[in-house]
């Protein structure tokens, strides 16, 4: 009810105010500028109204936003039947922020340039493309001379996959696929910042205080909506401030906004008191406890599923902030994500929703496995939430009898931490949050055998879950969606239920995102990909 | 150069204890007949620190407060709220006759966030509140303080006996030893004290140690102990150093050196008994300095892990709610406040008492 | 002089390199320390991340990583971070600096003035209650944890007193650079100056008082006395000079110390950008080049630190000044 | 006429302390603190030694026990070469020559009880049992007038003469014949120095022992040696018969430090005619060219300023190092 | 008695005792004297008989909160105890300066000399820092330091011992003192630097007509220079006199202690030296009647209280001793000293 009141359309309907500035807050700085390689949510989101690519997400609120929509290319694009072809139309007169125009060459370079700066995804979502696995071999001699191929007279850009990808599209919309000049540097560009074609451009850029985004003189409106002017006129990104501190000045009308989760304690406050300043949106997101079924005890599947039942996950959204900010959650998909179906195996009475946990159930369970008494480290990011996380899941495994024991690591760390065999993590606690919304980008991104690198720090399948079942399941599906997107729809939900059951991890809850504004910010556009959009809003 | 003799000998005279009343024996006795019981420098010194008003006050207010820390288990939970290493999140208590939960979630406006109870204000649950994860803060106050302690204490341990060892091998056998210890502790003292705590803790916490048989799991309650231990080992070991390099040319051991006591025997009987004055002075103010070294290493996360908990966590954790209930931080920052307080002036007083001379500095 | 100068800086290089060294292979013992995953980004493929170690030289052996790295932080000053690329570690420092300087010195003068009013006024009325309660309150001061002090004081003035005509002047936290808004610069930086300055206060006052009781037990005080000086004369003159060479040196020491990255607990609870910032940030990253080179930093001012207070102690003990 | 041989014998002993290099220190010369020292000590003869503060005179005292190391020069005690035998080949003859020190506040170790202080010697020569040891312990102490109960005290507990029997009575638990005493009377009252001198008179018959006796008090070094070297800047400038350099000085140094004693003979003090000497020791570390006394010297000429004088005798067992002795 | 108004300073029953945990420490014990214009008294006494606390106490420069000074003195007919702080103040210094045992350590390390000396002039005098450097200047001529201008640019530890205290008899004399306190001013000094400071002092008199009262524990320095002397044992004077009367013949048995105790320069050489037995006392717990009686050799039952001040022409003692007995005793063997030594 009165949960999404806040973000309701009307705000939409005012008429914007152009001018001024905004103040942003984060704690620290995202890291490099490269849109090509930056993969932090922190720059996705300037990096949405910094960049375009062929295609985009629709710049619009709510699910909205999921859809896909022409935006340097003129049209959505021609797909042959094979799906292994698309031929897109580049827009004309569209300009860079240096003044220079679009063209299809800088197209083609952009491509090149994913594979030669190795992009972090290069090798999971442009994999596909014809050439791709010569230039992930060796970058610096990418041409992709089959894959991309442009006319520049005719303005026509055409790919060519290796294979049908029903997510190329939507690959393509992220701003890891962002049309650069041509004369971008082929390699990490760090903080020298590379000219783009959305509404505002870099000025000035330390990472270790102020990233600073003015207007680009070049930009005219050409979609609104893949691309839509801003309003305000220049966009100061501070950092260096505690969320503590961040709130209290976004509060006292200092800053606007932040980009890290407000404090537990202040949420009180900002509900009551702020209440008008808040936004509330459901994300494409879980936390989730990954389970090595690798390593004692948790190679006993039992084990797993008797965390799953002990887990009060109701308990856990307490730890993040309330009911209200957090909804239990059993399986891997989140609510309101394609082919997501409420599934709740680990619970008092099993069904569609998690009531209550089953800590008879869980504990015979692990009598049954014969593992009780085994030493247990759960690892977890050293912040607030996740250390009490850390610290609950800690005394459920020694009330289910283990000799357990929390080990924060410093955030940034942890996640790389956790993925690798070498480090023996037996459980751990994460975030996955969706890169765009497929089912596919939970499912098989985190829990296909091909996800699983041994030894390696980057192997997102953290529980090291292979099932070849699941696992020729998952590809199946992968290849009916080319075709047949409704029926893969379904494959997916039988997919998520399969892994549920088999607890590969334990999903505890979906987070919302809460979004503090100034009193003065108006225009709240809540974009499932870019978050608070932040070209939309204006100042009073 | 100056004949300084006369100047000893009234200096003497008027730190002498008291001889005693002369005999009766016709008026005719020499003093010095009927002396009281020989005092040795330690007693001298315990007497002294004895009738240091302000030194026993402090040493009582931090042994009640030591004591009530390390009798936690014995009656805390006759008092607490909860466990307090395990999250109550579903708890609730009776106060003034009405249920409520530990845990309370806002129930106005947007309904956002749990606050926890805050303090009843009586002795009993929740005395001082509940924490975020629905602990009974006086509890964990207690029980942190266990550790905070533990580690002051240990640690004040491990620097002391490393920074003696390093500090008189480097002093007494000078030469290639001294310059290579000496060297050693060059680069120790220029890393700034917190960025090697850092860097320590960091490599340490996620990865344990192990020394030969030493062999110390990550999230040990060790590796704080022995990282704070380690860090302070040049403050330390410098002034013993020079302590010894002083004693070395002090017409005592010379004396030693004449009368052909071989060297081990007058580092053992002669140097180190020396050294023990300024080592035990040093024994308080360390455990102070220690003690705020785990509150800050702990508050930056890198000292005491959880579901171990410590002074320096607990402020940590009651950072987080700062604003709805300050008490949280507040509390154990006054422990702590208060602990070494006492600890530096109980420190002033061992050193007026033992080694008025030593300019040692706290914090 | 120059031979002294010489052999100092000798030391200097030699306690650099060791640090240096240290920082090196604490870093390569750290598990999960392998910036090659955290550089390519999440769930990067394996190829990816083949590159990026080459591209870093992660994939050579770790004396000529160092040396590499050396060469790159000293010679062509163009070391970047493994975190936010491209960021050139050096600027990085150099751009804090300022930060961490506006709040040591601020709160040093606060200090130093504070300390010798303290330690004056309690080595005058020694044994008295003004001494007492002076003592009392420099070692409260000295057993407040910083970090501590800084919270409750930003919950106050922040938050729970921000409204009232005491705190409305506050600024939100973080820093502003002197020479864009020196106003700003001011009302930010006035309560971390108190706060970090009530730990030393009471330090240097006790300090003080000491060596003021000590130094007016000196015969030489006692000639003064005898020469007919008034009382003021004699504890400024006489005996405020002669202590205060113990007093700058620790003042040296300490300042050194901060500027270095020991103000780092200040730094962080209010949001301003130095070097101790800095440095947690990096070690938090595990981003070895900023690590390395804000520890360079920070040892090398803490011996140079060491450095000045030796002349400055010549410079204020005659007696001292003739070893030059 | 048996030839006796010497006790000790230093031939041209030479001790430089190299001042330590600090960083901050331009290196400094070294000092000279003896230079070129040469005599023998006589079986059961007292060889009082006299100079004023920093010529040298602890110094050499440590030499002669090989308290430090000598830089050049040779050492013999008992005919034995011992200049440079090591610590350990030394034990055995530490047990005959000990010293007395001046300082009777430093040289106890004030954590340790004095019957403890006077075992160790016994202890480290395993001269007995314990309860040899502790027996020899109240022997000493009666030796030097304090009572045996005594032992059981910690040094702090005595006065400065007390201490002063302590260190001697520790110099004598060995049984040595050579004690080199270190002014052991100048930190002590006038009425208590009596005592300690009387002391080790009565010590010196009864136990048969050589002294080396070091003072700046002329008084006191008349009264208890037999023989007198007097220092000057690290070297010795006379050496004779007490009673021969009392009475008749040959060395203008001598002489007016001889004449600038007080004396409490307010008639003498009168008649005497004082030779004020201008200025003050050089410093050891720049000692002046040609002969050490020159530049204080009233009588000093170019020879003086140029060259040094030998030591030569002068007369029978009489030492010079004067070019134009008085 | 009224005062003598040709006296310059007149002590009448001085009495310093200091507050201690073991009850009151007299560290000055009923002390009177007087001192006439140009002469120059000597004190002598060993360690701690309350020399140095007896001049300091002129001064008013006992800073010991535990301290009570009690007693009358009279200088230039005002009673010092009793000036306030400032006039005390503007006499330090000016009309009484004092010089002190250690030259090493009496002057401010971090102060050149001669700023030390215009420091006080100016106190005292006022006028241009011009003139009183050259009045510095000229004072450190008459003390014969050789060449004053290099040395006022000079700091302390760059001086002699023998130079230091001559910069301080310089400083102590910048105001013309009528009287100047000096405290063992040559103790520190080797004989030969002694005797040059003392030949100083004793021109004191003639050069800058004043009084000067010279502590030390050495007789000798005492005959060379003194007109008068004052013995003092355990805080009281036991004997006083003219300079040549107390070393001709001493009265009391402690005087002739001092003086056995001393090896002679000249004649012969006794075998063993006739001392006094035991220990200087202690101030904290001296014997009841006369302090010196437990090491005295002539002691005897009514030496358990305190002996009356004898006179004898211009001299005075404080024994029982009458002159015969003395005249037996000054003598003797170390009569019933005997027992008293070993026990010491
Ligand atoms: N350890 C040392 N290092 C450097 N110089 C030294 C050392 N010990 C003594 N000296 C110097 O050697 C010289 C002789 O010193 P020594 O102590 O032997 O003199 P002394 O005659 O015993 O003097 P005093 O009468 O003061 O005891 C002095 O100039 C002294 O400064
Ligand atoms: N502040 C004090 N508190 C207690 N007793 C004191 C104090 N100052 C001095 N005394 C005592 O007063 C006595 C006299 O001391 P004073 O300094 O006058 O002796 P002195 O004759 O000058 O001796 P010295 O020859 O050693 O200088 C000493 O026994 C000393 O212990
Ligand atoms: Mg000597
Ligand atoms: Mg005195």
């Amino acid at each position: 009810g009165g949960l999404w009141a806040a973000s309701g359309p009307a705000a939409q309907a005012e008429e914007g105010k152009r001018g001024g500035s905004l103040r942003l807050l984060a704690r620290a700085g995202g890291g490099t500028l490269d849109p090509h390689i930056n993969y932090t949510a922190q720059y996705f989101q300037t990096n949405f109204i910094l960049y375009d690519g062929l295609v985009g997400f629709k710049k619009a609120n709510g699910k909205d936003g999921n859809a896909i929509v022409a935006d340097l290319a003129e049209a959505l694009p021609t797909v042959s039947d094979d799906g292994k072809t698309y031929t897109f139309t580049l827009r004309k007169g569209v300009r860079f922020s240096n003044g220079q125009p679009v063209t299809t060459g800088d197209v083609v370079a952009s491509f090149q340039r994913i594979f030669k700066v190795s992009s972090p995804t290069a090798g999971t979502f442009y994999n596909g493309i014809l050439g791709a696995d010569h230039c992930l071999a060796e970058p610096a001699g990418c041409t992709l001379a089959e894959g991309v191929s442009a006319d520049p007279a005719s303005g026509t850009i055409v790919i060519k996959l290796a294979a049908a990808d029903a997510e190329f599209l939507q690959k393509l919309s992220l701003p890891h696929a962002a049309i650069l000049p041509a004369d971008a540097p082929a390699k990490d560009v760090g903080t020298d910042a590379i000219p783009g074609t959305g509404p505002y451009k870099i000025e000035s850029y330390d990472p270790n205080t102020r990233l600073r985004l003015v207007r680009n003189p070049y930009f005219k409106e050409w979609s609104k909506d893949a691309q839509p002017d801003g309003y305000v006129d220049e966009i100061n990104y501070d950092f260096g401030l505690t969320e503590e501190a961040a709130i209290t000045a976004i509060q006292n009308g200092q800053a606007d906004w932040m980009f890290d989760p407000p404090p537990p304690d202040r949420l009180p406050e900002l509900g009551t008191k702020y209440a008008k300043q808040v936004h509330l949106n459901l994300l494409a997101a879980m936390w989730y406890a990954p389970m090595n079924v690798n390593l004692a005890p948790f190679n006993d599947e039992r084990v797993r599923k008797a965390v799953n039942y002990a887990v009060d996950r109701g308990a856990l959204t307490k730890l993040f902030g309330g009911a209200n900010l957090a909804t239990p959650a059993c399986q891997i998909l989140p609510p309101d994500f394609p082919s997501y179906e409420a599934y709740c195996p680990y619970t008092q009475a099993p069904g569609a929703k998690w009531s209550k946990p089953d800590l008879e159930k869980a504990k015979a369970l692990v009598k049954d496995s014969g593992t009780a008494g085994q030493k247990v480290t759960v690892i977890v990011e050293d912040n607030a939430v996740a250390r009490s996380i850390g610290v609950y899941l800690q005394g459920v495994l020694a009330q289910l009898g283990y000799d357990a024991s929390v080990k924060p690591i410093s955030q940034n760390i942890q996640f790389t931490y956790i993925q690798n065999t070498a480090n023996a993590v037996q459980i751990s606690v994460s975030q996955w949050y969706q890169d765009y919304p497929a089912a596919s980008n939970f499912l098989n991104v985190l829990f296909s055998c091909g996800s699983f690198h041994p030894g390696s720090d980057s192997s997102i399948n953290m529980s090291g879950f292979c099932d070849k079942t699941i696992d020729a399941q998952i590809t199946e599906a992968l290849v009916t969606a080319t075709k047949d997107p409704a029926k893969a729809a379904t494959q997916w939900t039988a997919i998520d239920k399969a892994i549920t059951d088999k607890a590969p991890v334990a999903v505890l809850f979906t987070p919302k995102q809460v979004t503090f504004l100034s009193a003065r910010v108006k225009g709240f556009v809540f974009n499932n990909q870019t978050k608070w959009l932040i070209s939309q809003s204006w100042v009073e | 150069m100056s004949r300084e003799d006369r100047r000893v000998v009234s200096f003497a005279f008027s730190t002498r204890p008291p001889a005693g009343q002369p005999d009766d024996k016709g008026g005719r006795a020499p003093p010095l007949t009927s002396e009281p019981p020989p005092q040795g420098p330690w007693a001298v010194a315990l007497r002294k620190l004895w009738r240091d008003r302000a030194a026993m006050v402090a040493l009582a207010v931090f042994l009640v407060v030591c004591a009530l820390c390390l009798m936690a288990p014995l009656y805390a939970q006759f008092i607490a709220g909860s466990d307090p290493f395990q999250t109550n999140l579903n708890g609730e208590i009776v106060v003034d006759g009405e249920v409520r939960a530990v845990l309370e979630a806002s129930t106005e406006g947007l309904g956002l966030g749990m606050t926890p109870i805050g303090p009843t204000w009586r002795l009993g649950p929740y005395m001082l509140g509940a924490d975020n994860q629905g602990r009974d803060v006086a509890a964990r106050l207690l029980y942190g303080g266990r550790d905070s302690l533990l580690i002051a204490g240990s640690s004040t341990l491990i620097t002391l006996v490393l920074a003696t060892f390093v500090g008189v091998v480097a002093g007494y056998f000078g030469g290639v030893v001294d310059g290579v210890l000496s060297r050693f502790l060059d680069i120790l003292w220029a890393f700034p004290i917190y960025l090697l705590a850092i860097s320590l803790s960091i490599v340490l916490i996620s990865k344990g140690l192990e020394i030969g048989p030493i062999s110390i799991t990550a999230g040990s309650l060790a590796l704080p102990i022995t990282i704070i231990g380690i860090v302070y080992v040049p403050y330390v070991a410098r002034p013993i150093r020079g302590h010894v390099l002083s004693l070395m040319t002090s017409e005592f051991v010379l004396a030693a050196v004449g009368l052909g006591v071989p060297s081990a025997r007058i580092l053992l009987r002669d140097i180190l008994p020396n050294v023990m004055t300024r080592v035990i002075v040093f024994i308080p103010l360390m455990m102070a300095l220690n003690m705020l070294t785990e509150s800050s290493l702990s508050f930056l996360s890198i000292g005491v892990q959880p579901p171990d908990a410590s002074w320096g966590t607990i402020i940590q954790d009651g950072q987080g709610l700062l604003y709805s209930r300050p008490m949280v931080a507040f509390a154990p920052g006054l422990a702590i406040v208060l602990c070494v307080l006492t600890l530096n002036i109980f420190g002033d007083g061992v050193r007026d008492a033992l080694d008025p001379k030593s300019k040692l500095r706290v914090g | 002089m120059l031979t002294a100068l010489a052999s100092r800086f000798a030391q200097m290089i030699f306690v650099l390199v060791g640090i240096s060294m240290i920082v090196f292979l604490i870093f390569f013992a750290t598990p999960g320390s392998d910036p090659a995953a955290r550089i390519a980004g999440r769930n990067a493929s394996q190829e990816t991340l083949q590159v990026v170690r080459h591209d870093f030289g992660l994939d050579r052996p770790l004396p000529v990583q160092y040396a590499l790295m050396m060469k790159r932080l000293f010679i062509t000053g163009d070391l970047t971070s493994f975190v936010n690329r491209g960021q050139k570690v050096v600027p990085t420092v150099v751009n804090a600096i300022p930060v961490t300087l506006s709040l040591v010195l601020g709160a040093g003068v606060l200090w130093v003035v504070g300390g010798v009013v303290v330690g004056v006024l309690a080595a005058m009325t020694r044994g008295r209650w003004l001494d007492r309660v002076l003592m009392i309150l420099g070692l409260i001061g000295v057993s407040m944890p910083v970090f501590w002090l800084g919270e409750v004081a930003n919950l106050v003035s922040q938050s729970r007193f921000h409204d009232t005509f005491l705190f409305s002047w506050v600024p939100a936290l973080g820093y502003k650079p002197f020479s864009e808004d020196p106003a700003g610069w001011f009302k930010t930086l006035v309560i971390p100056w108190f706060t970090l300055a009530t730990l030393y206060v009471g330090l240097y006052g006790r300090v003080l008082r000491a060596s003021l009781i000590e130094v007016l037990q000196e015969d030489f005080i006692r000639t003064a006395r005898a020469k007919g000086l008034s009382e003021r004369r004699i504890l400024l003159r006489h005996g405020l000079r002669s202590s205060l060479v113990a007093f700058v040196t620790m003042f040296g020491l300490d300042f050194g110390a901060l500027v270095g990255g020991g103000a780092l607990l200040a730094e962080v609870v209010f949001g301003l950008q130095g070097v101790g910032k800095v440095t947690y940030d990096a070690m938090q990253n595990l981003d070895l080049p900023t690590i390395m080179a804000t520890v360079i930093y920070a040892s090398f001012f803490v011996v140079f630190a060491n450095f000045i207070v030796d002349v400055l102690y010549a410079f204020l003990d005659p007696r001292v000044r003739d070893a030059f | 006429m048996t030839p006796v041989q010497p006790l000790l014998r230093a031939t041209a002993l030479v001790k430089t302390y190299q001042t330590r290099r600090s960083p901050l220190r331009r290196p400094s010369p070294p000092v000279v603190a003896v230079d070129q020292v040469t005599f023998d000590v006589w079986p059961g003869e007292t060889l009082g030694l006299v100079g004023e503060s920093g010529c040298g005179k602890s110094t050499l005292g440590r030499c002669l026990l090989r308290l430090t190391d000598i830089s050049a020069g040779t050492l013999e005690f008992e005919g034995r070469d011992i200049t440079k035998a090591s610590l350990h080949a030394l034990r055995p003859t530490r047990r005959r020559m000990q010293m007395v020190f001046q300082d009777p506040y430093a040289s106890l170790n004030p954590r340790r009880r004095v019957g403890d202080l006077l075992a160790e010697p016994l202890r480290v020569h395993k001269l007995g049992t314990e309860r040899q040891i502790a027996d020899r312990v109240a022997e000493l102490l009666t030796q030097v007038d304090l009572r045996p109960d005594h032992a059981q005290r910690y040094p702090h507990e005595f006065s400065g003469g007390q201490r002063q029997r302590i260190g001697i009575a520790r110099a004598l638990a060995l049984e040595p014949r050579l004690i080199v005493a270190d002014e052991p009377v100048s930190a002590l009252d006038v009425s208590v120095q009596a005592q300690v001198i009387n002391l080790m008179t009565d010590l010196r018959e009864r136990l048969g022992l050589t002294y080396v006796f070091i003072a700046h008090d002329l008084s006191v070094v008349r009264h208890i040696s037999s023989r007198v070297a007097v220092m000057y800047l690290g070297a010795i400038v006379e050496i004779g018969a007490t009673d021969d350099i009392f009475g008749s000085p040959h060395h203008p140094y001598t002489q007016a430090l001889l004449s600038a004693v007080p004396v409490t003979d307010p008639d003498r003090s009168k008649r005497r005619q004082r030779i004020l000497l201008e200025g003050e020791i050089p410093n050891p570390s720049h000692r002046p060219s040609g002969c050490r006394f020159h530049s204080r010297c009233p009588y000093a000429d170019d020879q003086c300023r140029a060259v040094s004088p030998p030591l030569a005798a002068a007369e029978r067992g009489r030492l010079v190092a004067c070019h134009k002795p008085l | 008695m009224p005062s003598d108004p040709s006296l310059l300073l007149d002590v009448r029953d001085l009495r310093v005792s200091f507050r201690s945990e073991r009850g009151l420490v007299r560290a000055v014990d009923g002390v009177s004297f007087s001192v006439g214009r140009q002469e120059i008294v000597g004190l002598v006494g060993e360690s701690g008989s309350g020399k140095t606390q007896t001049l300091l106490s002129l001064m008013g420069l006992i800073d010991d909160p535990n301290a009570i000074v009690e007693g009358e003195v009279r200088f230039l007919g005002e009673d010092l105890l009793r000036l306030p702080r400032k006039a005390l103040q503007a006499l330090r210094g000016g009309k009484i300066a004092m010089i002190f045992q250690d030259p090493m350590t009496s002057l401010t390390p971090v102060h050149r000399v001669g700023d030390q000396i215009v420091e006080q002039i100016l106190a005292h005098k006022g006028g241009s820092r011009r003139a009183a450097r050259d009045k510095a200047l000229a004072l450190l001529e008459a003390v014969r330091i050789a060449n004053p201008t290099a040395v006022v640019a000079r700091y302390p530890h760059e001086l002699s011992g023998g130079m230091r205290q001559r910069v301080l008899i310089a400083m102590a004399l910048s105001c013309d003192p009528a009287l100047l306190l000096a405290d063992e001013p040559t103790t520190a000094l080797d004989v030969t630097v002694q005797a040059q400071i003392l030949d100083l002092i004793g021109r004191l008199r003639g050069d800058f007509a004043s009084s000067v009262i010279l502590v030390t524990h050495d007789l000798g320095v005492v005959a060379e220079v003194a007109d008068r002397v004052l013995v003092m044992y355990g805080g009281r004077v036991v004997e006083e006199g003219l300079m040549d009367e107390v070393f001709r013949d001493p009265l009391h048995p402690y005087t002739w202690g001092l003086f056995d105790s001393i090896p002679p320069l000249e004649g012969p050489r006794p075998r063993r030296l006739r001392s006094i037995p035991g220990n200087p006392p202690t101030l904290s717990s001296l014997p009841p009647g006369c302090a010196f009686g437990p090491r005295c050799r002539c002691r005897f039952d009514a030496c358990s209280i305190s002996p009356p001040v004898q006179r004898l022409g211009n001299r005075r003692f404080a024994c029982y001793l009458s002159a015969s007995q003395r005249a037996t005793l000054r003598n003797a063997p170390n009569a019933g000293a005997a027992a008293v030594e070993g026990l010491s």
